[in-house]
């Protein structure tokens, strides 16, 4: 029934146009409220509507859309999603919603910009995880910049202009090179459909440069060890939806990147290179995880841990040819692919709950320093219960979705080779470590000060944002097979892909 | 002679606004104070006529004045362009003018000939035309400059812009005169046939290639032919330094065509690499001295430079579709300078030229709309998606990336990532600082209006850049 | 059996857990603990029944609940898997979880957070259940890491405790040391096997155990050795083996109840009850069987010496339960996992018994636990000291009573072993016997015995516990009495049936069953033994030094100063992790973030770029002089690069 | 019989001389525009050599032309210093630098 009607197109340009609207309004109109929600909800049914329409059995493009967009190079708006794109588009039209809730009263300059934006930003996002034509995907995979850089450089902290003006040259700097790359494919291909890159063949020398410039596009935005200072900067500048936003999305978009472009187009150098990705992800599991144990502020301490959880995406990404080349039980492979993706989107939910977390000690408080919390249990016992839920979930328990991603992982990663797993499974401590400490110095212990002593409880608004989050993630952790049985599929034909050879 | 007489029509647009300049003039010299208002309306109404003279004979195509004057797809597109692009140059810095008691006529009789001389040397056949039009074009524009004769920094301006444009015509000529040496002709068409015949002397044809090269990069500005540009784009009134960023590099870049493609296409291994040097200084000047500026004129003046570097990245390429990317990249580029300058004088007034980094501080709290236009205008000139601006560079870097110039490609892509961060700055200081002053606007509706369309321009032929790329694809066949 | 029966039994507590724990204000404590009650009582009645369905019918029950998650070829299941063993841990989870539900109201009866309380230890009791009823590893990991949360939030119950809340974060991050090499064995597990199915994993034992792996180029190691250390490391830690310990004494800062239900009896003995799961996996691995021998055997005697110097009467509890983990583990080494199960239900009534008895004197004194400010108790809590003494007496292993028939069973299997390292084993475990005895009854000897010590709190003299407290007592009694008399089928018989695979060449048990002729023979065979003797020693010992001769203790301690402060700082370990790990992973933290981050990755390259490219600017724009001559000679220059370059 | 060489050669020595004129003078603004002036010579020179020995009419007649448009950028560079020097009171080249950076 959904297949008739142009879903992907709604998607986009239903956000981007009620932004506008939105926008067009003005600011201290009552309406740019209760409108940006109605439009964030629409969005979230329709993209419900690709779940409920989506076909899992095949690992073709599905809902497509296809119009010539700039004739003059056969430039194309293509649309269509598989079992990868599906999933984090739902994963984006969720979080919008959560981000108009929670900046419902926390917002109150310029209401009308800060919720355009962010409708704006999620139409742009869609269209990004849905676009089937190199320079259609790199349009909104740019475009998206603009929003985000004015949301954490108008509504973001004191120094808000150093990392908002980082983040963008950062990421800006990655993606000239997909750019060059996708510039350097329609050369060889002839033209600018994704899945035409697929199938062109490439010298190794080819696939090394391209393999390269993806890698340095996607890392930027994922982020990978070294190349993830900008995060905590942009992270604990940015307005609690600025850092929703930019954890449950924007880093997906780096690993989406990876599974649409590197693994596919450039198998060959992917496989050779494999031990660069592999390397850095482990680094960037071990390593951050020491870094984020010694953060003294919140959304920081956060940031790193979203750092080091990307870090079991790109991992589960590349170990796949180490497993084709010894796994004895063909699973490995699919657990890998599988295992990332499902970590993205629990991370997308976890990490989300956990800037809100901040986010609700902020308003209150208007410090992220832990030190100048503690006890905070005591007067908001309600808000300890889901922040130390949701710090579980972060810390990888059993029953949330946070341990489904790593657990898959960690599975693949001993087929590939006992160190990677062994490496990998530090998180098990290092991520307690830091998320439990952290719980401990904030939630736990007697009042700390008068300020903890004047806390008031979490409000219906914040109540529910809360509660919806806290049952995705357990339903998620309790039965993940809805999640990966849509992408099945799709894993299957990226395997086969990628086990052949382009030279 | 019927024939002669015919044939003349080919030229009737420059032809009839040869006319209206003689009539603007007179009418400046005895009507008096009323002489700019009717100079204006005049003008802009020529503008708009000859564009749709333009527009009617699309498609007839010939040679005329013993072949020293073309008419082809080619100049009609550009020669159209030019008057639009001018019509609204002429509208915002008449309201520059008028606040400034420089309200005069000159300036239109000036602008108005000047155009005549851009056209001219789009639809140049021959050396001589070139020159011709090129020295039309500079003369107006040293004046003009000039125009605001108590101003220290405009006069010590014009006198440099005058001697260093002298400086390069003469080397242009003494190349013209070269290649004239060894092909033993003027007319491009016939130096085109000489060259491809081949058997000349190549020194001496790289010889006086390099000295046409000095020309044309002094009057597009590239390295190290720039110096003039930021001193006169700072001294310059707002509105000459509008009219001169516009629409002349649109003409400098026809006259590149015309004498490299069309008239030396055959010797393109000979200025394919100065121009590559040119291309590159340019683009790595321009943007890492663009950085230090803190008077926005001249920062969009090092801004042009860079943009200029990428204009040269088309031509490099060597291919058709290298020659349209680069049109359609200096089309784009003087609708964005013109939005970006337009917006210095919307937002300044009698005493005050809102030309330094620090008057934008908070605009966005002032004035949210033209905030939001100056961010579509700085993002597109960054080159960001879904703005012209990045179209722009997306096919001139397409087109070097075709012949596998890919180190070139890089250095452009990561010049325009340092390019980035001029422009963001003038962002930052517009929406997140916070206002310092509080004036109100004074520009009248018809300026705002046009303002808006220009930044709207930007924004929906970023949506929708197809129609004018595929113009400019149609006037380089294959 | 149906998968309705066993579903009700796991699920009934989480529902009065939620209703607790969720709707606790609404509902009031009462309707709180009623609610939790009745589902933890639901699921005991029907473990109950379930173990006759499995003793006596022999049935066994193995199915999937639901798929959890399928990728490629695999699938990973939610399932129960019923046979003796798990029957006869259910029925020990929810009875004695029955009972500290019962205790509870009267222990925690003033506490605030009384339903929280409630609904806590009802989840823990589902989390149990789905521990040992799972039938895959994955949901073993599932129950495994769950307790570990509950464990957790049980210990900071009291969060305004800075010890409860620095002891519950030590607890989790050992266990999650523990869990980290747990987790690593499920993978190579899956590696190998293909399946985390416990039966499709078992039947390709064999095959597996031919496998080698190269974990360092060059060393091929046995698969299945390092598979069984791997899982075992996760006993170590759920199951507080050296040096995975250090967080068990610490857990005793949470409420009594607790430490009788989840740091005694049950949580703590999943480990045990692990690894004879894995019976299959580790008769494979001799390797992992004299590792599990040693680790078992340092923990039983090494903890028990420091249970001699505790003063506070939860803790030195606390060290007889590592002690006693210690001899199950002991057990496991030798293959007589029999034994150490056995040993893990006796030790489960009569480790309840003791900690909820302590619980009742810890009452009495007003929340005072160090036993030096006790004594002579008996009096004022006849019931609390009767049962404290049954309880004792069976710890130590009074012939006839629980503990007796399971200690002497484990001591005689590790006799019969011959894998490395069941020597040093024996030694342990018949030194234990008597370092078990003194200690214990120090501690009874201090507390019922004695002059009294305590502070009448101005005239309150200490009295007996209400009922809830003191029925639960003598429930629990009773088992710890006559639990033993189960020896002949469940250790000697064959109760497991083949829930326990065991290789003839070490079944040490078999080997003794021969000479098994029933309780009576048995009892009258151990009061000739070497152990009975020994204990008997302790319990003199304890009785000379803490009654007849009180003063004496402090001039040993005088006199061997060393061996005190030794004993007195654990040996060490606390310090030394508290120094080497927390302090050196901040440490290594601080170093990476402002080295490794700001310095070099942001101050470098980062900035230090955007930095150069401000420096290039300011430099380059001096070209540009303002002077006439030198824009002209500009393009001089670059007339002249040009004609050098392109035309010479 | 001078040979073509030979007047290639004086127009560039005399173009030479009209560009170092341009740099190498700091003093008078005057001198620049001669230089200028100097330089449409050599370069008129060049044409007319190019047309006499290649017999081709069409050098000289650009001639013509190049003097003409050299006289109006005269009289437009007096006209400019003429206003530069009422508002300077100078025409000292090296004074002509508030516009830099």
């Amino acid at each position: 029934m959904f297949t008739d009607l142009p879903l992907l197109s709604l998607l986009i340009w239903l956000p981007v146009f009620g932004g506008i609207a939105v926008l067009v309004n003005g600011d201290n109109n009552p309406w740019a409220r209760p409108l940006a929600l109605l439009i964030s909800v629409a969005t979230l049914l329709l993209s419900i509507g690709l779940y409920i329409g989506f076909d899992n059995a095949t690992a073709q493009m599905q809902f497509t859309e296809q119009a010539s967009w700039i004739s003059a190079f056969d430039i194309n708006y293509s649309l269509g999603v598989d079992g990868f794109s599906m999933p984090l588009i739902i994963l984006t039209a969720f979080s919008t919603v959560i981000v108009v809730i929670a900046g419902w009263e926390v917002i109150q300059d310029r209401v009308s910009q800060y919720m355009a934006a962010f409708l704006i930003m999620a139409g742009l996002m869609i269209a990004v995880f849905s676009a089937l034509d190199a320079i259609l995907f790199y349009v909104f995979f740019e475009a998206m910049l603009i929003p985000l850089f004015l949301v954490i450089g108008i509504w973001g902290g004191p120094n808000r202009v150093y990392a908002t003006i980082k983040f963008f040259l950062y990421t800006l700097f990655g993606s000239v090179f997909l750019l060059l790359a996708l510039l350097y494919l329609h050369h060889v291909s002839g033209s600018f459909s994704i899945l035409d890159f697929h199938k062109v063949g490439l010298s190794m020398q080819e696939q090394i440069y391209l393999f390269l410039a993806f890698l340095i596009a996607f890392a930027v935005k994922v982020p990978m060890w070294p190349v993830h200072t900008w995060l905590p900067d942009a992270h604990v500048e940015a307005p609690t939806g600025g850092s929703v936003i930019l954890a449950a999305i924007t880093l997906k978009i780096g690993g989406y990147g990876f599974l649409r472009f590197a693994l596919p187009i450039t198998p060959d150098a992917s496989m050779a290179l494999d031990w660069l990705i592999i390397s850095l992800s482990l680094t960037a599991v071990v390593y951050i995880g020491f870094v984020a144990l010694v953060q003294s502020d919140l959304k920081k301490l956060i940031a790193y841990s979203s750092i080091a959880h990307m870090g079991f995406v790109t991992l589960g990404l590349f170990i796949v040819f180490r497993i084709f080349a010894n796994s004895a039980t063909g699973s490995g492979a699919e657990l890998a692919i599988e295992g990332a993706m499902v970590q993205m989107i629990s991370h997308g939910f976890i990490a989300a709950a956990m800037f809100l977390c901040v986010g609700v000690l902020y308003d209150r408080m208007h410090t992220r320093e832990i030190s100048a919390y503690g006890g905070v249990i005591n007067t908001m016992p309600k808000f300890a219960g889901f922040a130390v839920f949701f710090a579980m979930a972060n810390a990888g328990l059993p029953g949330t979705s946070g341990f489904v991603g790593e657990f898959m992982v960690i599975l693949a990663a001993f087929q590939a080779n006992f160190w990677f797993a062994f490496l990998a499974a530090t998180t098990l401590i290092l991520g307690a470590a830091y998320t439990l400490w952290m719980v401990k110095r904030v939630l736990f212990g007697d009042v700390a000060n008068d300020d903890v002593a004047k806390l008031t409880d979490i409000n219906r608004r914040e109540f529910l944002m809360l509660a919806v989050l806290a049952v995705i993630v357990l339903a998620i952790g309790i039965w993940p097979a809805p999640v990966t049985d849509v992408m099945h599929a799709t894993v299957e034909h990226l395997l086969t892909q990628i086990s052949q050879s382009k030279l | 002679m019927t024939f002669e007489v015919s044939n003349m029509v080919l030229a009737l647009p420059e032809m009839f606004m040869l006319a209206m300049a003689c009539v603007i003039l007179l009418a400046v010299a005895f009507l008096g104070k009323q002489g700019a208002n009717a100079a204006y309306g005049l003008s802009q109404l020529t503008l708009a006529i000859t564009a749709i003279l333009i527009y009617q004979s699309l498609g007839e195509t010939g040679l005329t004045f013993d072949g020293t004057y073309v008419k082809d797809a080619f100049s009609d597109v550009l020669k159209m362009a030019i008057c639009l692009i001018n019509i609204a140059v002429l509208l915002y810095s008449t309201t520059y003018l008028k606040a400034r008691d420089l309200f005069k006529g000159e300036y239109y009789v000036l602008a108005i000939f000047s155009t005549l001389g851009m056209m001219i040397m789009v639809s140049a056949a021959h050396f001589l035309t070139i020159y011709l039009g090129l020295e039309l074009m500079s003369l107006c524009m040293y004046a003009m400059v000039a125009m605001h004769r108590d101003s220290f920094i405009a006069t010590e301006a014009a006198m440099k812009y005058f001697i260093l444009g002298a400086l390069a015509s003469g080397m242009l000529l003494y190349g013209m005169s070269i290649i004239y040496g060894v092909t033993g002709n003027l007319s491009i068409a016939t130096v085109a046939e000489v060259v491809q015949a081949g058997g000349l002397d190549n020194t001496v044809l790289s010889f006086g290639i390099v000295f046409l090269v000095i020309g044309i990069g002094f009057k597009m500005g590239a390295v190290p032919f720039h110096m003039w540009l930021p001193d006169v784009y700072q001294g310059a009134p707002t509105a000459v330094t509008l009219f001169i960023a516009a629409a002349p590099k649109v003409a400098a870049f026809a006259m590149a065509i015309r004498l490299l493609v069309e008239g030396l296409g055959d010797a393109q291994l000979y200025w394919q690499d100065m121009l590559i040097m040119l291309s590159v200084l340019s683009m790595i000047i321009g943007n890492v001295v663009a950085i230090a500026q803190t008077n926005i004129k001249r920062m969009l003046a090092y801004s042009t430079i860079s943009h200029i570097g990428f204009i040269l990245l088309g031509l490099i390429s060597g291919s058709p579709e290298g020659y349209a990317a680069s049109m359609f990249y200096a089309l784009v580029y003087s609708l964005m300078s013109m939005g970006g300058f337009g917006m210095i004088i919307l937002l300044s007034r009698q005493g005050f030229e809102a030309d330094n980094i620090d008057d934008y501080k908070g605009l966005s709290k002032r004035n949210p709309w033209y905030a939001l236009m100056m961010l579509i205008l700085m993002f597109s000139m960054a080159g960001i998606p879904p703005l012209i601006g990045f179209y722009a560079k997306l096919t001139v870097i397409k087109s070097i990336v075709d012949v596998n110039l890919i180190s070139i490609a890089i250095v452009a892509v990561l010049m325009s990532v340092i390019g980035a961060f001029y422009y963001l700055r003038i962002i930052k200081v517009m929406y997140f600082d916070t206002p310092e002053q509080h004036q109100a606007l004074e520009a009248p509706i018809d300026m705002r209006l046009m303002i808006s369309a220009n930044a709207l321009a930007v924004l929906m032929l970023g949506i929708f850049p197809g129609s004018l790329l595929a113009l400019c694809a149609s006037v380089f066949p294959l | 059996m149906t998968e309705n029966l066993l579903l009700t039994i796991a699920f009934a507590p989480l529902v009065g857990s939620i209703i607790a724990g969720l709707f606790g204000k609404q509902v009031g404590k009462v309707w709180s603990h009623r609610a939790a009650i009745a589902g933890v009582a639901t699921a005991f009645v029907l473990s109950v029944w379930v173990l006759k369905l499995v003793a006596v019918d022999g049935q066994t029950y193995n199915e999937q609940v639901y798929q959890w998650l399928q990728a490629g070829s695999l699938s990973l299941e939610i399932g129960f898997m019923v046979d003796a063993l798990t029957a006869m841990m259910m029925v020990v989870v929810t009875f004695v979880s029955l009972m500290v539900h019962i205790y509870t109201i009267g222990y925690m009866q003033e506490d605030n957070g009384y339903a929280r309380f409630f609904s806590y230890i009802s989840l823990f009791t589902f989390a149990m259940l789905m521990l040992v009823m799972a039938n895959n590893f994955m949901q073993l990991f599932f129950g495994w890491e769950a307790v570990g949360l509950v464990s957790y939030l049980l210990i900071g119950f009291w969060y305004k405790k800075p010890t409860a809340i620095y002891a519950n974060l030590k607890a989790f991050l050992v266990n999650r040391v523990g869990d980290f090499g747990f987790l690593l064995g499920i993978s190579g597990v899956l590696m190998y096997a293909g399946s985390l199915d416990y039966v499709e994993v078992f039947a390709q034992a064999p095959a597996i155990s031919e496998k080698t792996i190269a974990i360092f180029s060059g060393h091929d190691w046995s698969v299945m050795s390092l598979i069984c250390i791997l899982l075992f490391i996760g006993a170590m830690g759920k199951s507080a083996q050296v040096p995975l310990h250090v967080w068990l004494p610490d857990s005793m800062e949470g409420p009594t109840p607790i430490s009788a239900l989840i740091h005694a009896a049950t949580m703590v003995t999943a480990g045990i009850f692990m690894v004879t799961r894995m019976s299959p996996l580790f008769e494979f691995s001799e390797t992992a069987l004299s590792f599990i021998l040693v680790i078992g055997a340092i923990t039983a005697l090494f903890m028990g010496f420091l249970g001699l110097i505790q003063n506070d009467i939860k803790r030195v509890i606390a060290y007889s339960t590592l002690s006693q983990l210690g001899y199950m583990t002991v057990a496991l080494g030798a293959s007589a996992y029999a034994a150490g199960v056995f040993h893990l239900m006796t030790h489960a009534f009569f480790k309840a018994l003791l900690f909820l008895g302590a619980g009742s004197v810890i009452i009495a004194m007003h929340h005072e636990q160090d036993i030096r400010k006790m004594g002579g108790l008996k009096k004022y809590m006849p019931i609390t000291y009767w049962t404290g003494l049954i309880g004792s007496l069976a710890l130590i292993g009074f012939p006839g009573l629980a503990g007796f028939f399971s200690k002497d069973s484990i001591i005689e299997a590790v006799h019969a072993s011959n894998l490395p390292g069941s020597g040093f084993a024996y030694f342990a475990v018949i030194v234990g016997v008597f370092i078990t005895a003194l200690y214990s009854f120090r501690l009874f000897f201090l507390v019922f015995h004695g002059k009294e010590r305590f502070d009448t709190h101005g005239g309150h003299l200490p009295h007996e516990s209400p009922a809830v407290v003191t029925v639960p007592l003598i429930l629990l009694a009773i088992p710890s009495v006559i639990a033993g008399y189960l020896i002949g089928s469940m250790v000697f018989g064959d109760f497991f049936g083949n829930a326990i695979i065991v290789h003839a060449d070490h079944d040490v048990l078999a080997h003794h069953a021969e000479s098994y002729h029933g309780v009576i023979g048995f009892v009258l065979h151990g009061l000739t033994a070497l152990p009975f003797w020994l204990a008997m020693a302790g319990v003199a010992t304890a009785y000379y030094l803490y009654l007849v001769k009180p003063e004496l203790p402090a001039k040993i301690q005088q006199r061997f100063q060393w061996l005190h402060r030794l004993l007195d700082n654990k040996y060490g370990f606390d310090d030394f992790n508290q120094i080497v790990f927390a302090g050196g992973s901040r440490k290594i933290g601080q170093l990476l973030w402002k080295v490794g981050d700001q310095t070099i990755i942001d101050g470098a390259v980062v900035n230090g770029t955007a930095k150069t490219v401000g420096l290039a600017s300011k430099l380059v724009r001096h070209v540009q002089s303002g002077y006439l001559y030198h824009y002209a000679f500009a393009m001089i220059i670059g007339l002249w690069l040009l004609l050098t370059y392109f035309v010479v | 019989m001078i040979a073509l060489s030979d007047f290639l050669i004086l127009g560039a020595l005399l173009f030479s001389l009209s560009v170092a004129g341009i740099f190498i003078n700091r003093k008078n603004i005057i001198i620049l525009l001669m230089c200028i002036e100097l330089m449409l010579l050599a370069v008129n020179l060049n044409f007319i050599a190019f047309s006499h020995y290649s017999g081709d009419i069409a050098g000289q007649v650009f001639v013509f032309f190049i003097l003409t448009v050299a006289a109006a950028e005269a009289a437009i560079g007096l006209a400019i210093l003429v206003v530069l020097f009422r508002n300077k009171h100078t025409i000292n080249v090296a004074e002509l630098n508030k516009l830099k950076g």
